[in-house]
Formats: C-alpha cells, sequence, structure tokens
C-alpha cells in the first residue's frame, strides 16, 4: 500500500514530461551525438507506445454500444452493427499475412475499399451543403467586420471560378492580392502568436503548472 | 455479380450519408454506425501492422533492443490501467511521456518555422522599394497589418487599453476579417471539388463503375420515399 | 562553437528569452503580483449557455477538438480544450446539466474521461457519473464527425462548446448545431477553420484566446501570470520585425545575418 | 409574411436541392467553359520545369487519402507526367495511411515504366510510414531505421540501387507534397527545410491555401498547387487536359450559385431591415 501510494505521486508523470520533452529539444540545439542516438530510439518509443493505445478506443466503443444492446436502450439495433463492424475488421486485419490476415486479407480490402471509402468521402463533401447554406443565412453585412468578411469572401469565391475570371480578369488580380496581403498579415501574425502559446504552455509544463492533462484525482479519493 | 453488389453497396453507403440533408433518419444511422464500426477497426489493424512491422524491422536486431521493446510494451499496457480502479493512475505515465515529447518536439521547430522565419520575412519586407509603388503600398500595408494583428492578442497590462491600441485593435479585426473572408473563398473551391468527387462517382462517370448511376436513382428514389412517405403519415397534429 | 549546433543559436536565444519571461511572471504570481487580463466575451458567455441548457432541459456538449497532444501545433490546442472542459464540467455538475464530451483520440479519452469524472467526484456526486457521457467515437476524422452530427441531432443540446483544434468537422459540427438551435461557443488556432466558427456559432475565440481561456476560467493566478510573458515575446517579436525592416529599407542585411546564426 | 421574410427563413433543403441540381447538370450536360491561365499554374509549371535539374533525387509524398482525391489526384498525375519526363530519381512515400492507395490508383493511369523508369533503380516506393511529425523527424535522420521494407516487393531496402544513395534527409533535393491537412507542409517545414535546408513544393487543397500563403512569400515553400482550378490551367499548361479539366465547369456552376445565394440573402436581409424601420 505504502508503495501504491508513492506510485500515485503526481510528481512521477510530470518528471517523465520534463525528461520526454528535454530528450527532444537539447540535441536539436547542442551538438551531443549520444543524446540524438537516444532521442531517435525514444521517438521511435513514442510512437509504439502511441499504437499500443488503439484498444482503448475499441474497449471504450464496445463499452458504450454493448451496455446498449444488453439493456436494449434507444437505437440498440445499430449499437449491434457497430460492434458487428467493429470485430470484422479487427479479426479480418490482425497482421499475420502467414494466415491471409491482414491489409491484404479480401474481406478486409472489400470492405475498406466499398464502404469505409464512399464513407469517408460522402462525410467530407457533405460539406459543400452545409457552406451553401451557410452563405444564405449567416454571411449578411450586419455590421462593418461581417460586410467585410462578405466582400473579401465573395471576391475569391469569384477569383476561383473561370466562369467569373474568364468575363472579367481583374477578379482574379484582387483575389490573388486578398490573398497575398491582408489574408497573408492575418495568418503571419495568427502564427506567431501561436508560437508563443506554445513556448508558454511548454513553460506552464515545465514548471508543473499547466496540469491540464494530469488533472483530476480518480481512483478512490 | 460480385461487381454489381460491390458498386450498390458504396452506392448505398454513400446516399445513407447524403439523407441525413434531409433529416436524421434510420438509413443515415445505419451508414453512421458501420463507419463507426468499420473506422474503429480499421485503426486497430493499421496500429497492430505498424507494430509487428517495427519489431522485424529493428527491434529485434539485439537482445538489448529486445529489452527495451519489452519494456516499451510494458508502458504501453498502462494505457489500460485507466480501466481499474486501483490502477486507475497509472496511464498518466505513458500519457506524460507520449505529452512530453509533443511538447519537445514544439519547443525545437516551433520558434524557427513560425516565429524567426516569418520574423525574417517581415525584415525583408523593406518599406521603400526603389521604382514600384505598388510594392512600396503593399509591403507598408503588411508592414502595419502584420504587428496589429500580433498585438490584437496582447492580453495582459493596462497599457491593452490605451488609445493608440484602440486603433491597432480596429486594423486587427478588419485585417482579419478580410483574411478569413478568404479562407471562406478557397473553402469553398474545395468542397465543392470534393462533392463533384463524389457527383462523378454517384453518376458512374469514369474511372468510376458506369454501374453506379443505376444503383444511384433507384436507392435515392427509395431513400427519399421512404422518408417522404413517413413524415407524410405520421404528420403530426398542429399545436392548439 | 561546436557545442551549439550553426544555424540554430538565435532561435536558441529566442527560446531562452521568451521562456525567462514567462517564468519570471509566474515567479512574480507566486510572490502575489498578478497582472490584468483583458476581457474575452466568448469566454464570459460559457456560463450564460449552459444556463440555457439547464432552463430547456437539455445537455451541454463539450468538446476539446480532434487533435493527439503530441502535434507541434495542434497538441496546445488540445490542452487548452481540454482546460475548457474541466471549466464546463464543474459548472455542469454545479446546476446539474448533463454533459456530453464526443472524443476522437483513444489516447486522449482517458484524459477527458478523468476530468468529468474528477469534477462529479469533487461535488459529492461521484455516483451520478454517467461513464457514457465521455464517448470515444472514432478515430477516423469523419467517423467522428458523422457520429458527432448524428448524437447532436438525437440529443439537441442546448449548448455546444468546441474549443481545440478543429478540421474539416468545423462545419459539419457547428452548422449542424446551428441548425437544432445550440447556444454555440466556438473557439480554435487552426486559421483555415475560423471563419466558418465566425459565422456559425453565438460567440468565437480567436486563434490564441484559446491558450488564454484556461487560465482566464480558473483564474488562477500563475495561468495569468504565464500570459503576462507571452505578451513581452509578442512585444519582442513586433520591434524584431520593425527595426529589421527599418534597417533593411536603408540596406543593411544585419538582422537577416543576426538570424541565420 | 413577404417574400424576403420566406428568404431569411428559408428551408435548407431547399437549398441543399439547389446545390444538387447546379453540380450534376454540368457533369451530365458539360459546358466546355473557357480557362483562363493564373499566374500560380505558370509558377508551378516553371518550377518543376526549370529547378528539378538532371540526376536529382525527389520525394513525391500523396499525403492524402480517398477523400481528398477530387479536387488533389488531378494535380498529383499531371505533376507525376512532369516528373517522369525528366532524368530524376523519385522516391515515393506518404504520412496517410491511405497514400499508398492513392499512388496505387495513380500508377493505373500513368506507368513509370513507359517513361523508361526501373522500379528499384530510378524509384522506389515505402508507403505508409506512420507517427505523422514525429515519424517525419525521425525519417531525416535515418531512411534506413524508420522503413523496414519497400511497399511493392516487402523486400528490405539494402536490396534496391537506388537506396544505396539515399540515407538522410541531405540526400534528398526537393520535396513534392501533395496534402489535405496534418501532417503537411508545416510538419514537412519543421522537419525537413528548417532542419535540413530540403525545398519543397506543395499542392494542396483550397481550404489549406490561406495558410501556405506565409510560408510561401517567406520562402520556405518554393511553389505551391492551390486547389482544382489551378490544376485544370496546369494540365492546360502541359497540353494534357484530364480529371481537373474535366470538374472545372461544375466548379464555376457551383461558385456561381454560392455568389447568387450571397447576393439574394443579403438583399433580402437589407428589405428587412428597412421594412422595420
Amino acid at each position: 500500500m505504502k508503495m501504491g501510494e508513492v506510485l500515485k505521486r503526481i510528481e512521477i508523470p510530470i518528471a517523465l514530461t520534463i525528461i520526454a520533452t528535454l530528450l527532444q529539444v537539447l540535441p536539436y540545439y547542442f551538438d551531443i551525438p549520444a543524446l540524438s542516438s537516444v532521442a531517435s530510439t525514444t521517438t521511435n518509443a513514442v510512437l509504439l507506445i502511441v499504437a499500443y493505445a488503439t484498444f482503448v478506443g475499441v474497449i471504450s466503443i464496445l463499452l458504450v454500444h454493448g451496455k446498449r444492446v444488453q439493456r436494449r436502450s434507444e437505437g440498440w439495433h445499430f449499437s449491434i452493427l457497430v460492434v458487428v463492424f467493429v470485430a470484422i475488421m479487427v479479426l479480418t486485419g490482425l497482421p499475420l499475412q502467414e494466415f491471409g490476415l491482414g491489409t491484404n486479407n479480401s474481406i478486409f480490402n472489400w470492405i475498406f475499399t466499398y464502404i469505409l471509402t464512399p464513407l469517408g468521402g460522402t462525410t467530407y463533401s457533405i460539406l459543400a451543403f452545409f457552406i451553401t447554406s451557410a452563405a444564405v443565412r449567416a454571411f449578411k453585412a450586419r455590421n462593418i467586420e461581417a460586410a467585410i468578411v462578405l466582400v473579401s469572401g465573395t471576391l475569391m469565391v469569384m477569383g476561383n471560378a473561370p466562369i467569373f475570371t474568364n468575363s472579367v480578369p481583374v477578379l482574379a488580380d484582387i483575389s490573388l492580392w486578398i490573398r497575398n496581403i491582408p489574408n497573408m498579415a492575418t495568418m503571419r501574425g495568427v502564427m506567431i502568436g501561436a508560437a508563443l502559446g506554445a513556448v508558454a504552455l511548454a513553460v506552464r509544463t515545465l514548471m508543473g503548472i499547466e496540469r491540464g492533462y494530469l488533472r483530476g484525482g480518480g481512483g478512490d479519493e | 455479380m460480385v461487381e454489381m453488389i460491390a458498386a450498390w453497396t458504396a452506392v448505398f453507403f454513400t446516399l445513407g450519408i447524403y439523407s441525413l440533408l434531409y433529416r436524421e433518419n434510420p438509413w443515415y444511422r445505419i451508414a453512421e454506425s458501420v463507419y463507426l464500426g468499420v473506422a474503429v477497426g480499421y485503426g486497430v489493424s493499421v496500429d497492430l501492422l505498424y507494430i509487428r512491422n517495427q519489431w522485424t524491422g529493428q527491434w529485434n536486431d539485439s537482445a538489448g533492443m529486445m529489452l527495451l521493446f519489452a519494456i516499451v510494451l510494458f508502458i504501453g499496457i498502462l494505457w489500460y490501467g485507466r480501466f481499474n480502479k486501483s490502477t486507475f493512475f497509472l496511464y498518466r505515465w505513458p500519457l506524460a511521456i507520449v505529452v512530453g515529447t509533443g511538447i519537445g518536439l514544439a519547443l525545437r521547430t516551433v520558434i524557427d518555422a513560425q516565429f524567426l522565419q516569418q520574423i525574417a520575412s517581415q525584415v525583408r519586407t523593406p518599406f521603400y522599394v526603389a521604382g514600384n509603388m505598388g510594392a512600396t503600398i503593399n509591403n507598408i500595408l503588411v508592414q502595419i497589418m502584420v504587428p496589429s494583428v500580433l498585438l490584437y492578442f496582447w492580453f495582459t497590462g493596462t497599457a491593452r487599453e490605451s488609445a493608440p491600441m484602440k486603433v491597432v485593435e480596429k486594423i486587427a479585426r478588419y485585417t482579419m476579417m478580410a483574411g478569413f473572408g478568404s479562407a471562406y473563398g478557397y473553402t469553398v473551391l474545395t468542397r465543392y471539388s470534393l462533392f463533384i468527387g463524389r457527383s462523378q462517382f454517384l453518376l458512374g462517370i469514369p474511372p468510376n463503375d458506369p454501374e453506379n448511376q443505376l444503383a444511384f436513382w433507384i436507392i435515392a428514389f427509395i431513400m427519399l420515399a421512404s422518408m417522404i412517405g413517413w413524415d407524410m403519415t405520421h404528420k403530426k397534429a398542429p399545436v392548439a | 562553437m561546436a557545442f551549439l549546433i550553426q544555424g540554430r543559436v538565435f532561435g536558441l536565444v529566442c527560446l531562452l528569452f521568451i521562456m525567462a519571461a514567462v517564468a519570471y511572471y509566474i515567479k512574480r504570481a507566486q510572490a502575489g503580483v498578478v497582472p490584468k487580463v483583458r476581457r474575452i466575451p466568448g469566454i464570459d458567455a460559457i456560463d450564460e449557455s449552459i444556463g440555457r441548457a439547464v432552463e430547456m432541459g437539455r445537455p451541454v456538449f463539450c468538446s476539446h477538438g480532434i487533435a493527439t497532444l503530441r502535434d507541434a501545433t495542434a497538441g496546445p490546442q488540445t490542452i487548452a480544450g481540454l482546460s475548457v472542459l474541466n471549466y464546463v464540467a464543474k459548472r455542469c455538475v454545479a446546476v446539474g446539466a448533463k454533459i456530453v464530451v464526443p472524443v476522437r483520440q483513444p489516447e486522449v479519452w482517458p484524459i477527458a474521461a478523468d476530468i468529468v469524472e474528477t469534477e462529479y467526484k469533487l461535488a459529492g456526486k461521484g455516483a451520478e457519473f454517467d461513464p457514457e457521457c465521455v464517448q470515444f467515437l472514432s478515430s477516423q476524422q469523419f467517423g467522428f464527425s458523422s457520429s458527432y452530427m448524428g448524437l447532436m441531432m438525437r440529443d439537441k443540446p442546448g449548448a455546444n462548446i468546441m474549443v481545440g483544434a478543429y478540421w474539416a468537422e468545423s462545419l459539419q459540427l457547428s452548422e449542424t448545431g446551428a441548425r437544432i438551435g445550440a447556444m454555440q461557443i466556438t473557439g480554435t488556432a487552426q486559421t483555415s477553420q475560423i471563419p466558418f466558427f465566425l459565422v456559425t456559432s453565438d460567440y468565437c475565440l480567436i486563434g490564441e484566446e484559446i491558450f488564454s481561456a484556461g487560465a482566464y476560467l480558473t483564474n488562477d493566478a500563475m495561468l495569468i501570470a504565464s500570459l503576462a510573458g507571452q505578451d513581452v515575446g509578442r512585444i519582442f517579436a513586433v520591434l524584431l520585425g520593425l527595426l529589421g525592416a527599418i534597417v533593411m529599407t536603408v540596406g543593411s542585411r544585419i538582422f537577416l545575418d543576426l538570424f541565420a546564426m | 409574411m413577404s417574400i424576403m421574410d420566406k428568404i431569411n427563413n428559408l428551408d435548407r433543403r431547399i437549398i441543399y436541392l439547389l446545390a444538387w441540381i447546379f453540380v450534376l447538370y454540368p457533369l451530365i450536360f458539360p459546358l466546355g467553359l473557357p480557362i483562363p491561365i493564373s499566374s500560380d499554374a505558370r509558377a508551378w509549371h516553371s518550377y518543376v520545369e526549370n529547378n528539378i535539374h538532371d540526376g536529382d533525387t525527389v520525394i513525391f509524398a500523396p499525403m492524402y487519402g480517398t477523400s481528398g482525391m477530387p479536387e488533389l489526384f488531378p494535380m498529383t498525375v499531371a505533376t507525376m507526367k512532369h516528373i517522369l519526363e525528366k532524368d530524376v530519381k523519385f522516391v515515393v512515400l506518404s504520412f496517410w495511411t491511405e497514400g499508398p492507395l492513392v499512388f496505387n490508383a495513380l500508377l493505373r493511369q500513368v506507368d513509370p515504366a513507359d517513361y523508361g523508369k526501373v522500379y528499384g533503380v530510378d524509384w522506389i516506393n515505402l508507403g505508409y510510414i506512420p507517427g505523422s511529425e514525429t515519424a517525419m523527424g525521425a525519417l531525416a535522420t535515418s531512411f534506413q531505421n524508420s522503413v523496414a521494407n519497400d511497399y511493392v516487393e516487402r523486400r528490405p531496402l539494402s536490396d534496391f540501387p537506388i537506396m544505396e544513395n539515399i540515407y538522410t534527409a541531405t540526400d534528398i533535393d526537393l520535396i513534392i507534397s501533395f496534402e489535405t491537412g496534418t501532417p503537411g507542409a508545416p510538419e514537412w517545414l519543421r522537419q525537413w527545410n528548417t532542419a535540413y535546408g530540403v525545398n519543397i513544393i506543395v499542392g494542396c487543397i483550397g481550404v489549406s491555401v490561406p495558410g501556405m500563403i506565409p510560408y510561401v512569400t517567406s520562402g520556405q515553400i518554393s511553389a505551391l498547387m492551390p486547389g482544382l482550378t489551378v490544376s485544370a490551367e496546369y494540365e492546360l499548361l502541359l497540353q494534357k487536359p484530364g480529371l481537373a479539366v474535366a470538374g472545372v465547369d461544375a466548379v464555376s456552376t457551383s461558385h456561381l450559385l454560392i455568389v447568387l445565394l450571397v447576393v439574394i440573402g443579403n438583399i433580402a436581409f437589407f428589405m428587412t431591415k428597412e421594412e422595420e424601420k
């Protein structure tokens, strides 16, 4: 129990964070060959650690949808579909090429090509509709600021469509100007600011103040 | 026959997602649930393949590396502490390593690519370009706009509330709004490009399967008819 | 200097300078000197949106974006989103609103679940915590968004709070939220997505504002102090750019040579 | 309720229906609208034409999945054809899971063998490398440690003559990256350009364009191909009209719809405001 208490201390993860951070930063600025080889091995190890988390998602999904099926709660039929397809994909996709499984398995590939691909592409493309309805509802010149977004946005839309640029060639130049001056200035300002934000966040983490990601007592506190 | 089933399946799921445009409905829920299941399973198989390739690729070289691989595996297992009350806190260890690596990567590169390089190109924007009026004006605009946007995000202290800063704030807001307009314009292009791609698929325009077009019209008709039919027969009584 | 890597020296100097400024203000805060922060209307509106959801008897959706914690630019946004989640969860528990947290990244899910569960426990309502309210949806971007949209259409949240890194799903989610009439507070530093959040939500945090959100909400003196350090870096950046350009205009490349050190 | 109120509260489904009509019509009945050529298209064409020299080694990275194909695939194919006409070696790889599938689709349209390029000698496909930015950084320090086998023949990299001259980022002259998001150009820049000075040119979806511009003006990105319309122009410059030219009519009609809707929406908005006064 004593041991358990020690292991629970928040200082351990904070120390791990700091070590992992320094392992990446130091070899970038300082020429220490030994350190950079350790850092590169660590990088690969971190990728593995992340890969090992893969089942966290599966367990969480099965807990939610399994429970729904068990309780026959609203939409439980759909939960069966979820569970079944998770199982099919995980089993056929196991990395055991020797047994005909894995990413070359025919069932796995068929589902990938004819189910996952159309679903992904379509969900992405549904944005065209949302953007159109946003155009008519939200893009209104309510005040000066909204008017600026509206005018610059509409000019950009015209600048991208040959039907407009062919009849009014100057539209192409105007849209390029918007893109290269005000847009560039915005992006650059936000970008420099974000860099500052990231550095400040790093300092807070290194000083052990930023615990957003370690927050929460959990357990039996 | 097999090809026909494939085409019809793909069209069915495509339209299942689009059916959301009419309203939330069982077709959409079928597509959504299948997507959920397949996507999760797919992610797992990709990760497992990666782990295996890493092992055969470089970790099984020497005893030292194998030992390290075992340690990494052990750390990876700690993620699952989350699911048990007494080992709950252990998931924070792998998490801390992952977060630390991320912050480290940010520190080593953000300063250069996003801070210094961007300031360097500000420096390379002189206030006067000999013989080029247009470029001079543009450069001056950039020299006003970029610092304004940067200063807009000034959060602390009393100087922020001073009168000159009010002007800077105005310039910054206007600049950003024009900039966001440009983002809007380009997004329209992308989203419609995607929708055009899906439409070419549904119409069976090469290199897509021509079979798709028939499936498109029939399945679209069935889905729409079922939803509209349901709405007509289940019309809510008007609220008094 | 062989020990330092050529071309990275000035970057290191800048990094150390900004870090020192941040650390200095944090130390000062520990001694009790806390700078004043400007108001951010979007953050002030969070309480209002939760209150509204409770009145309508609807749940509150709160999302921290779709990024991991590892990415150099998106990672910090996820952490900012989790700070907001922490506050939203606390308020929801206090006023008895049901909170729903859709999650995309398996590695972030445990933290989100941890944050919400802890807020329930701190309020002495540990038994009321429903593990289903922090839901891992899918690690595929659009698998996640299609489920999120489906959840919103069915649960009809009264408030939808989204702060973090978003990509294409920003408009899918905020447009669906607008469609069902949720009060929406959004924020991201992904510049390509800000315009969509701006036009579809009630309040939108722009860029860096999300990083200050955590400090602002928790009113933690040390977090606020770190913002002051950031502002020092900001003024440094502005001066460096302007001075460099002036020097450049008169024909000297001294600043560029400095950067290349 | 006035007509203007009705427009303000228009049922979304009517707008959605309009979107369907404006896209499907020009695809079923092509209009063949003329396409003017922009400076972006010329810049990209001239970079590939003049700045890639004989004997260079190039990374060719399709960093997107099937969902990004409608906008990016045409420019990927066109650029590949352009590259194949030159005497360069290229390494295909992707940090997106579906990248290799996209490249397989490309191979169905263009065969390097037709241009006399031999697999393993003139080019190699390393497939998908997981781990986004972290892995990009690792790849820059060593190809051999990051990738165990090639994608096509599943053999160790040491089996291929082309890899005898490629070990780290310094052996690469140019990155050509086509991308929809993260990881993408900012990550390449941080891990490859800033750290090792490798040049990069980027083809991206429209959404990403505004965010790329600061990198273009700062010179970190050497050339940019912004979206579908410019791809069509590039195809015309190459005199190889393809997929982009076929889709560009629908771009025109859909953009016309957006402009019309914005205009109508605003007229309605101001008229109701007048009425309220």
